[in-house]
């Protein structure tokens, strides 16, 4: 049976070139980079290494590169501390609706200690008009975070019309580039943004790992009070192995951009085009062409996706869903549910993210397997049943 | 890499190859129940012999793979039992019978014992009505 | 010329089972934990079984280990969460004197939030008195932060005593056991503790990765919002292979806790016996009995810890500092102060950290090294010179 | 693994061996300075000849690898320059001439100018009072 891995929008394969990078660090690298000693100089060299490849990537100036644990890490250090830095200018955030829970939690916790936050929403395609978001910046909003691209359906947003709006206002703006950071060219400079989040794990780095640029200037309170380490911006003793990792895989990706999205859009493009086809009832989410080149994602009609990862994990297939049933949480996409899709409708949410490990025929495989089991499903649901009995094709309408 | 450890083996399996999926054309009690909180739903088709007993059992479910193999399940049990009988199956000896179910999914895809209460309801209201 | 590796405190070596340990984390087996196929399972199964080996290292419940970045993260969980939580309770915390910064610098920021922060001293030998915590407590004190041991002097704290009195006074108790974890045998339910932070690196395990345990049913506030990872209480992508790494270390810290401590403590008793023969005006710091096995600091009078760090390093010894010079933040150690030792002396301050690598002729030289580097220094310091000038021998004391 | 990165070459030579260290006993002027920020110390001792002339300079340091360093540079520097040269040395000529010093570094360990100044005017003041 064939293996077929297509969630790396969950995760993706560390590279072997940044398993390598890391293997000194793990073993005779371990120094501390804040000791005073050879052991502690190689691991600090190491270090500032790998913020240069970060930088790097996003067009940044390495001082200004703090080392994370995570997205979501650099989602809170950013939101919570541009916003908490600013409480006395005003206490007013502007967010968008399809935030990543990381922005958008962080957004409710300060709700809890008085700031406001105004929520805009986007289009039928995910999209955020920045228009919007200038009418939902007031005197004192002290950070406008809207990402640069969201995972679930793909959709690149305008950043720099956001950030040209911002600037004007004169209100610092953070972006989350964490689904888009490694896949699409990033200059922060060029995006005219204050900040922005990357993380490792989504660009073929490992786990453990990700980063905060903030533009020098920008007054921000850690989150992780102690040592001085990250410039006294963040505390805790630096993730070397996991950073060097980082650093390599960020070097890779700026180096291989733009063969990795074509070819990772072209596995894409055939999908979007063909799954429509050997599925009726079944749409694309997200927008036609703005979209991350690894991208495809989809709502089925009439079933859960749940029953749809099951099996195609059978067949070997590895895929994603914004479903209700598919989450711990149990609660469907807000993502989906801020496109305006129903909620029902939202339920066969399935995400196909494709990653450097996948071929052509892996969309082959795909469109062989998933529609007798789309089928399968129908057959047992009772939404299917009705939908047939009120009149079948002729009134079906997802968007 | 296809096993899946938060289902049980039988959970697997039922819901793999559910039992009884499908629509009663003449049923004597149809039963939908509808959660609310996820929106799993599920519709019970029962047929009754003349000795009160449950010699038909079928149903549609739209919802997670629990949800699939908890109706498989329940119409399994429910099949050769007494209407009386299949009154008493609740939603724990279910989850029972599959060997468990992820603590996150009790509550939401363990309908199929209401459901099959709601068919049983549907046939003696009828009943009663004729 | 020897390698001479003695600052374990700042980092130890990863070991070779637990690099080991990691590898197929960082290869085949990169999915994420809460992915529903097999990548996803496998990811999740690991992560699970790293949690019951971190929680067995502590007595604890498996469910109840949040894991974290870094020791760091875990303090400013735990001392901001439970605070944070019990805001409505009350708005005083109790700390000690020689907190890591994590822990201190935490109640510091609570404190631009509205809590008061008492904080209890040591004595001599950097030891907490249990009375002086019952003292500090009071009606509407939320949390008390004393940790287990502290690194730099070595000094194992009364813990059980402090917890005694803080469950007898209703008051959650939190300790910092990032020194001690790994090193000292400790079991939650006997100590009697509510919460508990440690740390990887601190036990041979890979950097990047700490635990939180809080007691079932203690209220704490997450510090990373974001997705439901870790029970909702950790938002963000879990470091799956420095989590394995840090299962495996304490795993084998759990084991071998009695043979690693009698060998560690044999090498750090030479040294403490030894050391200040060979060299006049260097005393002890921190408790003489109650001290980690792996901890020998001093301080050396008339000289600056700086330049006997860059000797040693020349010689190939690896050692840490609490003098000023040695700190990015250029301030000298507080927790020396706080055992009331003058600044200029702490200045003088050599923190050896044995390790699992080093072998007792480590002792023998160091014993060689460090005495001419020391008279070197003092011939230049001006500091001496008043000494020798002021009467010389007769009249020196440190403590 | 003896590589520091922290501190230029230069400044590891002059800590390592560094030139001048010492006192005058029979010294015509002392300077003596402290660093209340980080408690650094440096005394200067300065020996001149007919011509206003260093003709020896002495001092003693205690302090970290940058202080000492400094101290050793300063000497050097003043080694044979008049009274009036002397007193033109500044911080960040010792800075350059060491190959730069850690940011952090250079409020703290930099006072080697401002003793060997001070030695000088303690040299001035007491011609003055003779
Ligand atoms: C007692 C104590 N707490 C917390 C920490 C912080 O740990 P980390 O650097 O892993 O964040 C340390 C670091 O050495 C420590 O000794
Ligand atoms: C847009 C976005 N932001 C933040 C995150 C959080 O990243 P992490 O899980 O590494 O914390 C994700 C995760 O997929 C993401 O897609």
């Amino acid at each position: 049976m064939p293996e077929v891995y297509l969630d790396h929008y969950a995760a993706t394969q560390v590279l072997p070139e940044v398993v390598d990078a890391m293997q000194p660090l793990l073993r005779d690298g371990f120094g501390n980079p804040s000791s005073l000693h050879g052991w502690g100089d190689s691991a600090r060299e190491a270090l500032e290494a790998a913020r240069e490849k970060v930088a790097a990537l996003i067009g940044a100036n390495p001082a200004e590169i703090i080392f994370t644990s995570c997205g979501t890490e650099a989602n809170n250090t950013a939101v919570k501390g541009i916003a908490g830095a600013a409480k006395k200018k005003g206490n007013h955030l502007v967010i968008s609706a399809i935030e990543h829970f990381s922005v958008m939690h962080s957004a409710r916790t300060l709700e809890k200690s008085g700031f406001e936050v105004a929520t805009v929403g986007v289009d039928e395609y995910g999209m955020v008009n920045p228009e919007e978001v200038r009418a939902a910046i007031r005197q004192d909003t002290v950070l406008v975070s809207i990402m640069t691209a969201n995972g679930e359906t793909g959709t690149v947003q305008p950043i720099e019309e956001i950030a040209e709006i911002a600037k004007a206002k004169g209100v610092p703006f953070h972006t989350d580039a964490v689904a888009a950071a490694g896949s699409i060219p990033l200059d922060v400079n060029d995006l005219g943004v204050d900040a922005l989040s990357l993380a490792s794990d989504l660009m073929y780095g490992p786990k453990g790992v990700g980063a905060l640029w903030v533009r020098k200037g920008l007054r921000m309170m850690p989150l992780l009070d102690g040592g001085v380490q990250e410039g006294g911006r963040r505390g805790g003793t630096e993730n070397v192995p996991g950073i060097v990792g980082m650093g390599t895989a960020a070097e890779l990706a700026a180096e291989h951009m733009d063969e990795r999205a074509a070819y990772l859009s072209s596995m894409r493009d055939a999908l979007i085009e063909k799954l429509p086809a050997a599925i009726p009832h079944l749409n694309l989410t997200g927008h036609p062409a703005r979209r991350l080149p690894w991208n495809a994602s989809f709502v089925v009609e009439f079933i859960e996706g749940e029953g749809m990862l099951l099996f195609l994990n059978m067949q070997g297939i590895a895929v994603s869903s914004g479903s209700a049933c598919t989450s711990r949480a149990l609660k469907g996409s807000h993502v989906l549910s801020a496109c305006g899709i129903p909620a029902e409708v939202a339920r066969g949410s399935l995400l196909f993210s494709f990653g450097l490990d996948n071929k052509p025929e892996d969309v082959d495989y795909v469109l062989e397997v998933l529609p007798p089991i789309v089928q399968r499903l129908r057959e047992m649901s009772p939404l299917y049943d009705k939908f047939l009995k009120s009149g079948g094709d002729q009134n079906s309408d997802v968007q | 890499m296809i096993k899946i450890a938060t289902y049980s083996e039988t959970v697997m399996d039922h819901f793999m190859n559910p039992r009884n999926v499908g629509e009663i054309e003449d049923a004597d009690g149809i039963g939908e129940v509808g959660n609310p909180v996820c929106g799993d739903m599920m519709t019970f088709y029962v047929k009754v012999d003349d000795e009160d007993r449950l010699n038909d059992v079928k149903f549609k479910t739209f919802g997670c793979g629990a949800a699939i193999a908890v109706s498989s399940m329940v119409s399994e049990m429910a099949k050769g039992k007494t209407l009386d009988e299949a009154m008493q199956i609740g939603r724990k000896d279910v989850a029972d019978q599959l060997g468990g179910l992820p603590d996150n999914k009790m509550h939401c895809s363990n309908l199929g014992a209401d459901a099959l209460h709601k068919a049983i309801e549907d046939y003696r209201n009828k009943k009663k009505e004729s």
